[in-house]
């Protein structure tokens, strides 16, 4: 089977290059190729491929076996290819670029990098938790702070939970924990890690847990729903991904990557592709199962956080990066 | 042929191993209530043909009649159910384990489902008792000596109630007197009707134990006789197949300067128990000083201390007169010492090195094997070449890896390494354990050479004939200490044991 | 029988005999190969792919272009110092399984020397000075990291296998604090846990404008010839020999074995720490995080693959390297998982190790002794 | 027994759950935290205790496994894919399918295990390259399968990860669960209470029947046992594959009893450990049990120190860093393999092929 021939005007082909990690991470990589599917799927795409990065020096042949075979969009997911996705745009000027979780400090043309407000996301669900605990004890398990993404996660659940404090005159103890103790190669693939902790924090008396890191997360939010307490997820409405823990998933702080994702192919194809920064939408999950275990001045609390931080009177004062 | 009396017969029995024709058409009988001796060369066969009778190896050709009906024996199971009982040549038994863990091996007495250690024990204090095989069964075999080691097996053949009873060199490592306890032991077994083929290298004991001898050479038998009309000289001839000189010729030893002086030695065992207890002797150019005694009583610790493999506690060893105590082997190599060390396979030899390796490697590093750090291959072969010549080293090859040579071939491939080096002092520790009479006249004769060239020869031995035959002076250990020494012509077989069992001089 | 033992003896002379014995010697692994892709293939048709089209790809991205090449050779570089480290220290006996942490340490202190030194010493070294230094300064960390569980080995038989792998985890937990806090990459919009660019004058020059193959990987076809040389024409080399073959004979023949088990093992980290330092040095300019992940086993499967010696350890590494290199192609053309790779490659390691199932089907009458690399727990 | 090794141990444990409770106190009382600690050790340390066990039966029958890793890798795999089949092909309840999960995990670690004894016994690989092998072949397949059958569309899962039928629950241990604080140690998913029950199996087992006599009789001195007519061939591929199940059991912790989904790599050598539980254990199952409680205790030391990282004193600011902290396994593994806690004695023909 001889694949179509991209380098031909109408032809309109998209690749993707994972970080080093798998494209099924039931995560960022994962959610970035499905917008990538969902472009073919609407016929905007008419070729998509992924290439699987095995080690950090790949990168740019990676890239560049999608830029020599001619392909017009290339998606590069997670912030450790930034550098290779700047340099490969000097090399193929007329491709365009979307750098996942890639954030611009100066425009590179044909390079758009898709970031999201995850403080945000982080703050309202800190907020939920914090105003849905019995215990005033709440915890949150995430991969290793080194990543800005899953730092600002943390500390914007942080923030949220204070936030709610103060409104709601409740003080809750807000357990964080980044999974730092390990090598790049396992801190978002670690559930058991993930679930132990999880546990030790229930055993404290934790009985909201936010679980944000690739599969380390997945493993809180999983033992959590075991455990019986509320699980809250991360990046997609994990209501669906993780249905293991569905019946106690009380919400997800989602960074909506496949809408950006495909939205900036939509772009691209129709030559409205921005350079610089591009801001996804963060948000959270409906209660799903437990609609009717959150009680009504919480979910107007929670429309009433979410509305202030998108027209600013509210901030998480969280810095885009550890300082 | 149906002798009513034969309990056990193989006829024509072949083994082929590769490239070795191990048995050839063997014929060999065993009467009730006999010890029929099986006498042979390092490689004549013997073992290979017990271990078929036993059913450890399988004949390619051949058949075995038990009491006058054929037999299949596909393995030990088998040959036990016949009543046929081995004791190997090399221990068959589990240091870790207790006596009774040992004896019951393979037929466990269990009560509901778990071992029943007690009635076990109880079993092999009463056998024991029978056949004066004194035994504690509830002791660590690791922790017994070969002697009582040699019993357990013994009483685990009982234990299955053999009736036919193979011993392999059994004596290979037993002092006159446990050997002439064992002798006991086997006429009490006889006496019950117990059947025995007994394996050994030493013709004195064969003429003094057996009621019928057959002689194997290389795969085949030579004749079966009785004891009566043999004597030692004819059966080594016949064994060998050649006239072989069983007294060593040598001369008046010219003892001349130091070459080796032990002050007041202390030597602790693995275990941290002091096996060498205050230990003072020296050696001198062109003397042979034979050290007797019982295994175990230190000689092995002594030998290792000197030598720089075991650490010492106090005392002092000098060497050439420089101070040699607790150095490491390389400076004692260096400083003149040649080693024959007591476990050939362990200590002796690189086994899956060719011989070449096995010849330089004391000395590898040293011209002309070596020029600064590079090795010099052409002239290591020539070397290995020139000894397998001189010390006749039986091999196809100087590049066979040594673990192919039978354990005679293997030894003369160390005795070989130490006595060409050009040394003042020679340490041989049961230099011919196991090995046949050619081999052990041979070797016998190069120790004797090197003693009148003017080396010091510290000889180890169990053996006392070895002792008697070779030494100058002979000093006798006993518990880590020496209790006796005296000149060996004023000493006498029965002396010597009686301060080997502990009598002071 | 004595004479064609002769014969092998006399091989060991004339040099175009011995390439025949050589050419045996690797017909065994070269079957073993065949038959894993044979697997392999069949294991792609299960996974809905065309194993022609596929393995097509994988030659094409291996060796199907110059790029290519000079693309394998670049995996191949760290594959050869690793696999020579298990490979000699094989030969001594030992069983090296840290060859992962010893690289990591490598390439950290290469790269340190490599952007640090500079500006502590506030001036411009020259490459001549730099860059030896660098990879000196790396190679000599691999070896120290070795060298303990040598150490350990050697005075308290604590066995080498469990503690290199112990040594590894805490090598990945002293790397990963390291890049993620003294020496992070400062640059503000840097988040990944890496290391500053080391200086131009710590860096491995390419061999050919455009590619990305460095003369790193014509000092590891030097290093493996050293690395020959050593074990069979040195008296080092007999006595690391004969340690790994009999340590109480050893002894007993006046080797310092203690001293020989701690060289072997120093020297085993020291290949495995070049291969990090050259990685370094040639190749990405800094040490990042999460490289380097896999290859202490994959070393391992090449020293096996290539018998433990150093001419098969080259060519293992470069057939090792062609595949994970052509991988990325595969990929692209059939998007079969790059895993079905390391599917292959554990059969042909299952394959090599057990020749004896190769023997059987290819009906290879037994040729060497059988390579016994390790001795239990004994040691 | 050793009761300096043990006594070792039970100091070690001590001082670690005493470093916590003293800074956790501000924020909890002690006996909540050392409840807590002593829940989570107990769990985490299912899979070491398992896996020492199956290194136990291989090596004391003679054969060296350093594919336990991969062992349990597999069964993680394998027993997590039945469950899931069961559950989401078969439409058969949770538990059911759990529980055949965890049958089929235990078959792959005999099936590895037989591959294992094969190369090993048979055709008498040396025996850690053969460990090694079943390690990268582990890797290997369970990357791949996981991919096919997860991802890719057009699998028979449709390319994504389908409802799993969860973990296996909890089992309150009859009175003991229902202490007021404490009850919470009592509080325990199955394997993590059948793996202590093997423990004691294990011992009678090896140490007080036929079985086990003749088992170490092959590990000590083969050729001993063979003169005896016990076939040690046969024994080694029993004891091999017994290892094998009890390896798969391990496998199945990670996937069906810790959390209900698998990674490519999620045992994260915690294999390797179990063998150094099993060394510093001296090949007895119940040195290696409390071997492996260091080691869990020492996972749950990091994991409480983590949620009490704010109120570390600072004199302890070292306690602070994740990756300092994270060493204390490893490096407990070394000092205890240097020997600084008695020499070990591994059974003399441990590793050593069986020539007739
Ligand atoms: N397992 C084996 N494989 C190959 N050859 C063997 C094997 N066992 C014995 N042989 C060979 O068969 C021949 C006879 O060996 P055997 O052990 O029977 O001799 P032996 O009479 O017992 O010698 P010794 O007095 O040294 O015990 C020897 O050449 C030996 O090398
Ligand atoms: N696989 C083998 N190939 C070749 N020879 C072998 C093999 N296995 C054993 N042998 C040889 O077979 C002989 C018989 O074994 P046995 O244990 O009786 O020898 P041994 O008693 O140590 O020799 P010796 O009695 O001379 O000391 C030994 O010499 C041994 O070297
Ligand atoms: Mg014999
Ligand atoms: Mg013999």
């Amino acid at each position: 089977p001889a694949a179509p021939d991209c380098t031909k005007q109408d032809v309109f082909c998209v690749g993707l290059v994972t970080d080093v990690g798998k494209i099924d991470d039931k995560s960022f990589n994962q959610s970035a190729w499905e917008g990538v599917q969902k472009a073919k799927e609407d016929g905007i795409a008419t070729v998509v491929q992924y290439i699987e990065t095995t080690d950090s020096k790949d990168y740019d042949k990676n890239i560049s076996t999608f830029g020599d075979a001619g392909y017009d969009v290339i998606v590069t997911v997670g912030f450790a290819l930034g550098e290779a996705t700047d340099a490969a745009a000097a090399k193929y000027p007329n491709v365009k670029f979307i750098g996942v979780d890639q954030f611009q400090a100066e425009d590179v043309p044909g390079v758009a990098g898709l970031n999201f407000p995850e403080d945000q996301a982080g703050f309202l669900v800190g907020a939920l938790a914090a105003m849905m605990s019995k215990s005033h004890k709440i915890g949150s398990v995430l991969g290793t702070d080194a990543v800005p993404p899953v730092w600002r996660f943390g500390e914007g659940y942080r923030a949220g939970a204070a936030y709610a404090d103060q409104e709601m005159g409740t003080t809750t103890e807000v357990f964080v924990v980044y999974h730092n103790d390990v090598g790049f190669d396992k801190t978002f693939v670690d559930p058991e890690w993930g679930a132990a902790t999880a546990n030790s924090m229930i055993d404290q008396g934790a009985d909201v847990i936010f679980g944000a890191g690739g599969k380390t997360g997945n493993g809180a939010v999983t033992a959590a729903a075991q455990r019986g307490v509320y699980a809250i997820g991360v990046d997609t409405d994990q209501y669906y991904t993780l249905p293991e823990a569905a019946p106690r998933m009380l919400s997800s702080a989602m960074k909506l990557i496949t809408p950006g994702v495909y939205d900036l192919i939509k772009m691209a194809k129709e030559g409205s592709f921005p350079s610089g920064n591009y801001f996804g939408q963060a948000g959270y999950a409906p209660y799903h199962d437990l609609e009717n275990e959150v009680p009504a001045e919480v979910k107007a609390k929670m429309d009433e956080i979410a509305a202030g931080l998108l027209d600013g009177s509210i901030t998480t004062n969280v810095p885009p990066v550890k300082p | 042929m149906t002798d009513n009396n034969i309990v056990l017969q193989a006829k024509g029995i072949t083994k082929r191993f590769p490239g070795v024709l191990a048995n050839d058409k063997v014929d060999f009988d065993l009467r009730k209530g006999e010890i029929h001796v099986l006498l042979g060369e390092n490689g004549a066969g013997k073992t290979t043909l017990m271990n078929i009778l036993y059913g450890l190896y399988h004949q390619d050709e051949g058949e075995m009649l038990v009491n006058g009906k054929p037999v299949k024996i596909k393995d030990p199971n088998d040959s036990i159910a016949q009543g046929i009982g081995m004791v190997h040549q090399h221990f068959m038994l589990v240091p870790v384990f207790t006596v009774a863990e040992n004896v019951m091996l393979g037929n466990e007495t269990t009560r509901n489902g778990f071992l029943d250690r007690k009635t076990v024990s109880a079993k092999v204090r009463e056998l024991s008792h029978q056949y004066g095989l004194d035994v504690d069964p509830d002791a660590l075999v690791g922790q017994l000596p070969v002697g009582i080691q040699q019993r357990v097996e013994i009483v685990k053949t009982l234990y299955r109630n053999a009736q036919i009873l193979i011993l392999d060199e059994p004596t290979a490592v037993l002092t006159p007197q446990e050997a002439e306890e064992l002798f006991v032991i086997m006429r009490g077994l006889t006496e019950r009707g117990v059947s025995i083929i007994f394996i050994t290298h030493k013709l004195k004991e064969v003429l003094a134990i057996a009621d019928r001898i057959t002689v194997m050479r290389a795969g085949r038998v030579v004749g079966t006789v009785t004891p009566k009309e043999m004597t030692e000289a004819k059966l080594a001839s016949m064994m060998v197949g050649r006239e072989v000189i069983l007294k060593v010729e040598k001369g008046q030893a010219k003892p001349k300067q130091e070459v080796l002086k032990v002050e007041n030695l202390h030597v602790l065992d693995e275990r941290g128990l002091e096996t060498v207890r205050g230990v003072s002797f020296e050696v001198r150019a062109g003397e042979v000083l034979g050290i007797a005694g019982v295994q175990g009583n230190g000689q092995t610790q002594l030998a290792e201390a000197l030598t720089g493999l075991r650490p010492v506690k106090s005392g002092k060893v000098i060497i050439n007169g420089q101070d040699m105590t607790g150095k490491p082997p390389r400076p004692i190599i260096e400083s003149g010492m040649a080693h024959i060390p007591e476990d050939r396979q362990r200590h002796g030899l690189v086994l899956s090195d060719t011989i070449v390796d096995n010849m330089v490697l004391c000395n590898y590093y040293r011209p002309p094997f070596a020029k600064g750090m590079v090795l010099q291959q052409e002239a290591m072969d020539a070397y290995a070449r020139k000894l397998i010549q001189d010390f006749d080293v039986r091999t196809p090859s100087p590049f066979v890896p040594t673990s192919k040579l039978s354990g005679g071939n293997q030894q003369k491939v160390i005795v070989a390494r130490e006595l060409s080096r050009d040394v003042k002092l020679l340490i041989a520790s049961q230099p011919t354990r196991g090995l046949d009479v050619g081999s052990i006249e041979y070797i016998h004769k190069e120790i004797v050479l090197m003693r009148d060239r003017g080396v010091g020869v510290l000889l180890i031995s169990a053996e006392l004939d070895e002792i008697m035959a070779l030494s100058d002076r002979i000093a006798v250990m006993y518990r880590g200490q020496i209790v006796a020494t005296v000149d060996s012509r004023a000493a006498t077989r029965e002396k010597l044991g009686l301060w080997m069992a502990g009598a002071h001089a | 029988m004595e004479s064609n033992e002769e014969q092998e003896a006399r091989r060991e002379s004339s040099f175009q005999k011995r390439l025949k014995s050589a050419g045996s010697a690797m017909l065994v692994p070269v079957l073993a190969v065949l038959t894993a892709m044979l697997v392999g293939a069949v294991v792609i048709l299960m996974a809905g792919g065309n194993p022609l089209y596929a393995y097509l790809g994988l030659f094409q991205g291996a060796f199907g272009s110059a790029k290519a090449w000079s693309e394998t050779a670049v995996w191949a570089t760290p594959y050869i110092f690793a696999g020579l480290a298990v490979a000699l220290a094989f030969k001594g006996g030992l069983f090296n399984i840290g060859a992962e942490g010893q690289l990591a340490l490598g390439a950290v202190v290469a790269a340190w020397i490599g952007y640090a030194l500079p500006d502590m010493l506030e001036i411009s070294l020259p490459a001549i000075i730099h860059l030896p230094l660098a990879i000196i300064l790396g190679v000599l960390a691999g070896a120290l990291w070795a060298a303990i569980p040598g150490a350990l080995k050697a005075y308290t038989g604590g066995h080498e296998v469990i503690n290199t792998i112990m040594m590894n985890y805490i090598a990945l937990n002293m790397v990963s604090f390291l890049l993620n806090g003294p020496m992070k990459d400062k640059n503000p919009n840097n988040v990944i846990a890496r290391t500053p660019e080391i200086a131009e004058s710590a860096r491995i020059p390419v061999i050919f404008e455009g590619f990305r193959i460095h003369w790193g990987f014509v000092l590891a076809l030097i290093v493996a010839a050293i690395v020959w040389w050593l074990l069979w024409k040195t008296t080092l080399g007999f006595e690391i020999r004969t340690v790994g073959a009999n340590p109480d004979a050893a002894k007993y023949a006046g080797i310092n074995v203690k001293r020989t088990i701690i060289l072997t093992m120093a020297m085993s980290g020291l290949l495995a720490g070049m291969a990090g330092a050259i990685e370094v040095s040639g190749l990405n300019y800094r040490h990042e995080l999460g490289f380097s992940i896999g290859y202490g086993f994959d070393a391992i499967a090449i020293a096996l693959l290539g018998k433990t010696h150093p001419l098969g350890v080259v060519l293992a590494s470069i057939l090792f390297a062609g595949m994970r290199n052509g991988g990325t192609r595969m990929q692209f053309l059939t998007q079969i998982p790059v895993d079905v790779i390391s599917v292959i490659q554990a059969l042909i390691l299952l394959f090599v190790a057990a020749d004896a199932i190769i023997r059987y089907i290819y009906r290879v009458r037994a040729r060497e002794e059988r390579l016994v690399l390790t001795r239990g727990w004994g040691g | 027994m050793d009761w300096r090794r043990f006594s070792v141990i039970a100091l070690v444990i001590i001082i670690l759950f005493s470093v916590v409770v003293l800074i956790g106190k501000t924020k909890d009382t002690p006996i909540v935290i050392i409840t807590s600690l002593l829940a989570t050790t107990i769990a985490v340390a299912t899979p070491l205790t398992l896996g020492a066990l199956s290194g136990i039966f291989c090596e004391r029958s003679g054969v060296v496994n350093i594919g336990i890793e991969g062992m349990m890798l597999a069964a993680a795999f394998f027993g997590w894919l039945a469950a899931i089949y069961m559950n989401t092909i078969f439409k058969i309840a949770p538990l059911p399918s759990l529980i055949a999960g965890v049958v089929a995990a235990i078959l792959t670690g005999g099936l590895f295990a037989l591959l294992h004894a094969m190369l090993s016994i048979t055709y008498k690989v040396d025996q850690i390259i053969g460990g090694t092998v079943i390690n990268i072949l582990a890797v290997g397949i369970t990357g791949f399968m996981n991919r096919q059958l997860f991802f890719e569309k057009g699998s028979i899962f449709g390319g994504q990860v389908p409802h799993a039928p969860g973990v296996l629950p909890r089992i309150q241990i009859p009175f003991l669960a229902d202490i007021p604080v404490m009850g919470r140690i009592f509080d325990q998913q199955p394997l993590t209470i059948a793996a202590i029950l093997l423990v004691i199996v294990s011992h009678y087992v090896l140490f007080h029947t036929r079985w086990g006599l003749r088992t170490r009789a092959v590990g000590e001195h083969p050729r001993a046992a063979d003169a005896v007519g016990i076939n040690v061939i046969f024994m080694r591929y029993a004891n091999v594959i017994i290892g094998g199940f009890l390896a798969g059991l391990g496998g199945a912790y990670f996937t069906l009893e810790s959390v209900p989904s698998f990674e490519p790599l999620l045992t994260n050598g915690r294999g390797f450990i179990a063998l150094a539980a099993m060394i510093f254990g001296n090949w007895s199952p119940f040195g290696a049990w409390a071997a492996a409680l260091v080691f869990g205790a020492s996972q749950a030391f990091q994991i409480k120190l983590q949620l009490f990282r704010e109120v570390i004193p600072a004199q302890w600011a070292f306690l602070q860093n994740a990756y300092i902290v994270g060493l204390a396994p490893y490096i407990l593994t070394m000092l205890i393999l240097t020997g600084i806690i008695g020499k070990t004695t591994p059974p003399a023909a441990d590793g050593v092929p069986y020539e007739k």
